[in-house]
């Protein structure tokens, strides 16, 4: 391995619209890291995601990956280079049964990439296992959420883009998201996490960006965020 | 006014153009309001030249006929201009009037008030004759339709109007008393849904009426014009079959064609016997394929009959298009020829002059001796019953004739018509 | 009497599995491409004349190698049109695929009378097709039996096709959510030409059965595409098991009708389609999808200003004011009559504007208000009052009227649905038309006469002469001062509404429904009464056109008028008022010239329909503006206004 | 009639403006705002903050009638407006702005504002008047479009057409649209989304400065802000209020601090 991170994003700036969200946003993540994005609703941590993934256009900067520029590429090109959104709302096909939404990211994804076939990804997730031929739109948020990463599994990602996986989950259930975490990281596939949950990225991440409109206010690792209470007084509006 | 070279030169195309259009004439002063008196077409004995505007559904579902009708329309033309019996040349224009009574009567306007026809012809749709048929009375042009519409020489006649199509009435004559006579007097009808397959009904069973006192309608079936599916209404005509001698079917066209495949297909005329007035139609055969065999119906035209001058025509048609003509063909040919014949006679090309000329004069034609008679403005032509038969080689079915009445024989009488002329 | 319910039973189905093999292809390219394609009637028709020239040379036989060789050109066709026609349009208002694809209708029809010639040909099938067979007293031919199996057959190959293939889950899953289909690394638009050609080879096989069954006809497209809109109306857009009942429904209802119910039959489809839209809008098996965004291009009508236009608008009315004086010097009578068809179809135009560019609804049955203003001047002249005035009167109420009812139900359902309710409306009429008396059924009213005022008091045009030195104006240039009034007085009063209160509220429901609704106007009710505007000045057209013609016929209410009034409102330009005018002046302009070369004008007519559609979608009017940065030499807006995708505000959730 | 007046009397004790009862509001099986009771009183400066899909949209959309209610009931000065159109309720004088900037793009800014401004008045005029008028003859309407106009300072721009107005002018517009409609109370969703920092002060102080008479309803994520504007915070979480309090308060309630700040300090 190079010095050279697996991903760079560098001084992007994207929106909707007229509507700039992100303003000369950098930040680098290196192979096998959690890196988790924090900051308040409407930081810009979403549109950051959909940018690196190629739903939106940076109108300027450039975002590489494994040194290759991907700054213009759509969604379907990003996701054959081994990049996998997670997004939030988790968009599982709710009339394609479980199997058949994790067949369906088989046909996609990244040659590349050694992948779980879908049998392996339904034995990593009971639940699924038990509900392979249920629709989607019957699964639970918790069941859900593991459908969703067990595709991106199953379609060779390296690196995954995590949009906030604890939202709406019962506490006991966000445990097991966070331990699948965990065990993803430990398969050597790398993380950028978008959590509001602080607390989550605190304990799962290796480094983190703190992002406040659209650009980055601080970044460190969990020991040196959780020492800094200006910044999480003034962005996460945590306190003391 | 005045100003200019040729004051009288212009004043004559100020005036040409007013008459040609739906307006009389003048009187009065500029800037008045006036009513303008009838002013007559000015006869000119000298003339070259007769404009024909031919109007034919070019587009849409009848544009296979309206290219048959075409054809000997210009044959005819061709034959005119050519022959030294004729003292003038057709020039004429074609327009597509679509399928759509509006268009029609747009592109009558079309020939008659921008190209200054005359004469116009055509039209397969009766909705478009008819629109025609108002249009040719209010601006006095001379009109042969190419519709089988009762009406057109029946209530909506009008003394511009002369039809050398063969009408329904006609047709129903033969259909009737062959039917009544060959296959018996108990009738089910399956009929379009308009104009023209009540007409069938209505004329048919009037004429059953008269011929046998027994006469007894089965059933009548109704599907709509244009339809494509007419399976339910075999299941139901299979039904009573075994009540009734005949099935007569009141369709023509397209509709006539799918309804003989998808009946021939069921085997429906091993049951009943089936009497169209139209399958004889080559556009209706071809598109019938085997459904047409075994099928009888009245026969308005078939290129076979030695009668008149028919086989010259059918020689010099064959020779002009490399096939047969067929119904429209004759129809458009001899449309032609008889106003021709007018105009000679006329010696004017004034469409009033004309028409007068036209109403009960004596034409040598294919059908032999014929006139468009004074009472309705209506060719007498004779007509056939055939049966549709299995040809020695190919798919298209042959016709073989049955029976024929005269052209006295099959005309309605003059009284029953309808029309006032 | 098990027989009585069968026979029935197998005949609708005969025609129903055809249907689901049309509705199929139609409902799965709405689903995955959200495109309501129209010419699918026309790519039906392909197939089957693919089919013919197969067949007649090698005969009978060779019907079976027909039976895959046609669909498979025929897909091809259909790939090459998603490619290079359809695909420029994503991303726009779906309303411009309707727009597209009947300007391909108009193409592909024609391209077929001018390779294959009109007419109705028989398709031959093979021997072994043909015969009858006889089973527990119901009666079938072989060949029926044959399109219920083979028809089966294919439906059940395409259902299992998407069931258990790699390509039928990826077509599945994009018909649910696109843009996850693209996240997972897989190419769905390279899918969508897959898609499209797969539903047109569907239409062919449909087109091929159906030929050896019925005849073949350069109109056989026309006659299937509004019962298969009904269909996967029915059943639900975008879902294959929709197109599956409803095609089985709908050949099963219309059969059982024709034997027990037959004075229903045509209408009860329509009134079946009304009644679905209304109480459940996605159909019996659609699933919500998202309303695709995506604005409807509004002419641009800023480029002069307000001073010059006011000027030029003044010398055009001017100019047409002479146009009656020229008759007989400068060009024949004709050249009036002309103009009047213009005049009454530009007000025509004019009055589907008035709603479609300006509260974007899309009406696909605006031929109904024409038609009904005709036959209420047709049938008030004929049995109420020869007077013009009284007719005229008659028909803007009763369109109106209609409307009002027409929108009333129709304006709940948006977009894509509304257009579709319109035309089931328009052809619940046209059918009416032909069955009641009143009417004069298929032949329509004729004969009708009228004088120009009121209680037997007033002349007749033909009666009244105006001299204007050497031109006397009577009858027929008469009436074009009439029209030409009418058109000008529509026009005015439809631009002092726009300017008025009530204008600018329905300019604030074009630019966005949902904020006008939060300034408190009832958008609803303001498009009800803009349709309800239109259908009066659609019905004043029509009336205009009775009233100087003189008669009235079905035609007018005609599906394919529907269609030709939003070409011309799509080529002047729409939300202008006057670029519709001018779309209908183009129009018949083009026509008139077109036909003097040849009979299939609506080729070229087509082709530069889709032309406009595809790169200048803001009509005519707009081509100053597009043109004045080239000119100029200046920088201007690029010639592809790209719309900003909506993104819907009022979500579900934070 | 009477019974009705009756129950309007009662609600309207106290100076109460906005109320929900227990509003519910369920999407298929989930349930996006559940048994919400808020009470708002006039002129009260209220946020409503929470994390993400806490319910804080949805429970605009039910105040603002854009969706209908599972159950439960809205009350706006003491009447029960649950039933009512979303125009019917502007009327009444609930006025809302969105998260993304939402005007008349194709129209001019004088036009955005009148709309607006017209829809107060449209019951002083007659059918045909609101028809054939031309909307440059209705003086009160045009003098108080001009007024809106020189508050939120685009009288300079009035007859440009809006999408051509910079970003913040346009939220500047969509502000002045809801002051035109003459509200009594304002439902703000993020209306500093997306913006610099210095465009999200100039907003706030906009907003300070125009509608300082009117009840005022907030969405934020800016947290910051919202403890120095409002006068109560309520905190969703969801699709309950798990609190609510004066700023102070809420800064202080450890549920909160828990449930919406992620249980930093447990």
């Amino acid at each position: 391995m190079s010095a050279e991170p697996l991903l760079s994003v560098h001084e992007v700036t994207s929106g909707y619209g007229e509507t700039q969200v992100l303003r000369d946003l950098s930040l680098t993540v290196d192979g096998g890291e959690i890196v988790s994005l924090v900051g308040r609703n409407g930081a810009g941590k979403t549109t950051t995601l959909r940018s690196i993934m190629g739903i939106l256009t940076p109108t300027s900067g450039r975002i590489t990956y494994r040194g290759e520029d991907i700054s213009a590429l759509d969604a379907t090109e990003t996701a054959k280079k081994g990049l996998a959104l997670v997004p939030e709302e988790r968009q599982i096909f709710p009339e394609l049964t479980v199997r058949e939404n994790l067949e369906l990211a088989d046909y996609g994804g990244s040659p590349d990439v050694d992948s779980l076939s879908v049998g392996e990804a339904l034995e990593m997730f009971e639940n699924l296992q038990a509900r392979a031929s249920n629709a989607g739109s019957s699964l639970s948020g918790g069941e859900q959420q593991m459908l969703a990463i067990g595709r991106a599994l199953v379609g060779g990602a390296d690196l995954i883009l995590l949009d906030e996986p604890t939202e709406g989950l019962a506490p006991y259930i966000v445990q097991d998201v966070m331990d699948i975490i965990t065990e993803l990281n430990e398969r050597g596939i790398t993380v950028l996490l978008v959590e509001q949950n602080v607390h989550v990225c605190l304990d799962l991440a290796d480094r983190n960006y703190v992002i406040n409109q659209g650009e980055v206010v601080y970044e460190g690792t969990s020991e040196s965020l959780r020492a800094d209470e200006e910044v999480l007084d003034k962005y996460l509006g945590v306190t003391a | 006014m005045t100003r200019g070279g040729k004051p009288q030169g212009r004043r004559r195309d100020v005036l040409k153009a007013i008459t040609a259009g739906s307006v009389a004439g003048i009187t009065g002063l500029a800037g008045c309001v006036g009513d303008p008196d009838e002013m007559e077409n000015g006869d000119d004995d000298d003339f070259d030249t007769v404009q024909f505007g031919v109007l034919e559904p070019f587009t849409g579902e009848f544009s296979d006929l309206a290219e048959e009708r075409h054809q000997g329309t210009e044959l005819a033309i061709e034959q005119i201009n050519e022959s030294d019996e004729y003292d003038f040349e057709i020039e004429y224009d074609d327009y597509d009037t679509q399928l759509d009574p509006a268009t029609a009567t747009q592109r009558a306007e079309q020939a008659v008030q921008s190209d200054g026809a005359q004469f116009i012809t055509g039209c397969i749709s009766s909705s478009a004759a008819l629109a025609i048929n108002d249009f040719a009375l209010e601006n006095e042009v001379v009109y042969t339709p190419g519709a089988a519409d009762t009406s057109i020489t029946g209530a909506n006649c009008n003394e511009y109007v002369f039809r050398f199509e063969t009408s329904t009435a006609q047709i129903a004559e033969v259909m009737a008393q062959w039917t009544a006579d060959e296959l018996g007097d108990q009738i089910v009808y399956h009929i379009a849904d308009y104009a023209y397959g009540e007409s069938v009904l209505n004329e048919v069973e009037t004429r059953m009426e008269s011929i046998s006192d027994d006469y007894e309608q089965v059933g009548v079936t109704r599907s709509d014009p244009g339809s494509t599916d007419f399976e339910a209404f075999i299941s139901q005509i299979a039904d009573v079959s075994d009540e009734a001698d005949a099935l007569v079917v009141g369709m023509t066209g397209a509709d006539l064609a799918i309804f003989l495949s998808q009946a021939g297909a069921r085997g429906l005329q091993d049951e009943i016997p089936i009497v169209t007035t139209t399958g004889s139609f080559r556009a209706v055969r071809a598109g019938a394929g085997d459904g047409a065999y075994n099928t009888y119906s009245g026969v308005r035209y078939i290129p076979d009959i030695d009668t008149g001058d028919n086989q010259e025509f059918v020689e010099a048609y064959e020779a002009e298009y490399g096939d047969l003509p067929d119904n429209f063909s004759r129809v458009g040919y001899e449309s032609i020829r008889m106003v021709a014949n007018g105009i000679r006679e006329a010696g004017s090309r004034n469409p009033s002059t004309v028409a007068e000329t036209l109403s009960g004069m004596e034409h040598d034609t294919i059908f032999g001796p014929n006139e468009f008679r004074e009472c309705d403005q209506q060719a007498m032509n004779p007509v056939w019953m055939g049966e549709c038969v299995e040809p020695d080689s190919g798919e298209l079915a042959d016709v073989e004739l049955l029976e024929e009445l005269t052209g006295e024989e099959a005309a309605p009488d003059c009284e029953d018509t309808g029309c006032e002329l | 009497m098990i027989t009585g319910f069968l026979q029935p039973l197998v005949d609708g189905l005969t025609i129903g599995v055809v249907y689901v093999l049309l509705a199929a292809g139609l409902s799965v390219i709405f689903g995955v491409m959200h495109v309501i394609n129209f010419a699918h009637g026309e790519l039906f028709a392909l197939g089957a004349y693919f089919a013919l020239a197969l067949v007649v040379p090698f005969g009978g036989t060779a019907f079976f190698a027909a039976l895959f060789i046609a669909p498979l050109l025929v897909g091809i066709i259909g790939v090459a049109i998603e490619r290079y026609t359809v695909r420029p349009l994503y991303g726009r208002n779906p309303l411009y695929h309707i727009l597209l694809t009947f300007g391909l209708v108009l193409v592909i029809n024609d391209l077929i009378y001018l390779v294959w010639q009109p007419g109705n040909v028989n398709l031959p099938v093979p021997e072994i097709l043909t015969g009858t067979i006889n089973v527990l007293g119901i009666n079938a031919s072989v060949y029926n039996m044959f399109i219920i199996v083979f028809g089966g057959v294919m439906a059940f190959a395409v259902w299992a096709m998407l069931e258990y293939t790699k390509y039928g889950l990826i077509i599945r899953a994009g018909s649910q959510d696109r843009q996850m289909v693209r996240n997972l690394g897989i190419d769905i638009d390279r899918y969508y030409s897959l898609v499209f050609g797969m539903g047109a080879a569907l239409a062919a096989v449909a087109g091929i059965i159906l030929g050896g069954y019925q005849t073949v006809s350069p109109e056989m497209g026309m006659s299937v595409i509004i019962p298969a809109f009904v269909i996967v109306v029915l059943g639900g857009l975008g879902s294959f098991k929709g197109a599956v009942v409803g095609g089985l429904l709908v050949g099963v209802i219309q059969t059982v009708l024709r034997t027990y119910a037959p004075i229903f039959e045509g209408m009860v489809i329509f009134l079946l389609m009304i009644a679905v839209l209304l109480l459940r809008p996605r159909g019996l098996f659609g699933v919500e999808t998202e309303e695709e965004g995506g604005e409807l291009l509004t002419g641009s009508g800023g480029f002069l200003e307000p001073q010059t236009r006011k000027q030029l608008a003044i010398g055009m009315i001017a100019l047409l004011a002479l146009v009656p004086l020229g008759v007989g010097t400068l060009y024949s009578a004709y050249a009036v009559t002309l103009m009047i068809e213009i005049i009454i179809w530009g007000l025509f135009a004019l009055s589907l504007d008035f709603v479609m560019g300006y509260t974007g609804l899309v009406s696909l049955g605006h031929a109904l208000f024409y038609g009904l203003g005709a036959y209420a001047v047709a049938i008030t002249l004929l049995h109420v009052s020869q007077s013009a005035f009284i007719a005229i009167g008659l028909a803007i109420v009763i369109s109106a009227a209609i409307a009002w009812f027409v929108g009333f139900l129709s304006i709940r359902v948006g977009g894509v649905y509304f257009a579709m309710i319109t035309l089931a409306f328009a052809e619940l009429f046209y059918n009416m038309l032909y069955r009641l008396d009143i009417t004069g059924g298929s032949e329509g009213l004729f004969g009708i006469s009228t004088y120009y005022g009121i209680a037997g008091m007033g002349p007749t045009l033909g009666d009244i002469g105006f001299y204007v030195g050497p031109v006397a104006l009577t009858g027929q240039s008469l009436f074009y001062y009439i029209a030409l009034g009418a058109l000008i007085a529509s026009f005015l009063i439809t631009r002092r509404m726009l300017n008025s209160p009530f204008g600018s509220v329905l300019k604030s429901i074009r630019e966005n429904e949902q904020r006008s609704t939060f300034i408190g106007y009832e958008t609803t009710i303001y498009k009800r009464r803009a349709f309800v505007i239109s259908g009066a000045l659609a019905g004043l057209a029509g009336g205009l056109f009775t009233l100087n013609a003189g008669y009235a016929t079905p035609s007018f209410a005609y599906w394919l008028h529907s269609g030709e009034v939003i070409v011309m409102v799509i080529l002047g330009g729409m939300g202008t008022l006057y670029g519709p005018i001018i779309g209908a002046g183009v129009f018949f302009g083009l026509e008139e010239i077109l036909t003097g070369f040849t009979a299939r004008w609506r080729l070229v007519l087509g082709t530069i329909f889709v032309l406009f559609v595809i790169f200048l979608p803001r009509g005519l009017v707009s081509l100053p503006a597009q043109l004045a940065p080239y000119v100029s030499g200046g920088s201007g807006p690029g010639p592809e206004p790209e719309p900003a995708p909506d993104e819907p505000s009022v979500r579900g959730d934070d | 009639m009477a019974m009705e007046t009756t129950e309007t009397n009662q609600r309207s004790a106290g100076d109460t403006i906005l109320e929900t009862e227990d509003l519910v509001k369920k999407f298929g099986q989930f349930t996006a705002t559940d048994r919400i009771n808020l009470t708002v009183e006039r002129g009260e400066f209220r946020s409503i903050i929470g994390p993400n899909g806490a319910g804080k949209t949805t429970l605009f959309n039910l105040i603002t009638g854009a969706l209908p209610a599972t159950d439960g009931a809205v009350y706006f000065d003491g009447e029960d407006i649950t039933s009512l159109s979303p125009s019917e309720r502007v009327r009444r004088g609930i006025g809302r702005s969105f998260q993304i900037s939402n005007i008349f793009g194709g129209l001019t800014v004088r036009e955005n504002v009148r709309l607006a401004s017209q829809s107060l008045d449209r019951d002083q005029y007659n059918f045909l008047q609101s028809l054939f008028k031309p909307t440059g003859r209705y003086d009160s309407m045009n003098e108080r479009t001009d007024r809106i106009l020189d508050r939120i300072g685009l009288r300079d721009v009035a007859d440009e057409t809006a999408d051509a107005l910079p970003y913040g002018d346009k939220r500047r517009l969509e502000i002045g649209v809801v002051l035109a409609t003459e509200p009594d109370l304002v439902l703000f969703d993020e209306p500093t989304a997306g913006m610099s920092v210095e465009e999200t002060q100039e907003t706030i102080d906009l907003i300070e400065e125009v509608l300082v008479d009117q009840t005022l309803l907030l969405i934020e994520h800016d947290i910051e802000l919202v403890m120095e504007l409002s006068d109560h915070i309520t905190v969703l979480n969801r699709g309950e209020i798990l609190a609510e309090g004066t700023p102070n308060e809420i800064a202080a309630n450890s549920d909160v601090q828990d449930a919406y700040l992620g249980g930093m300090m447990e």
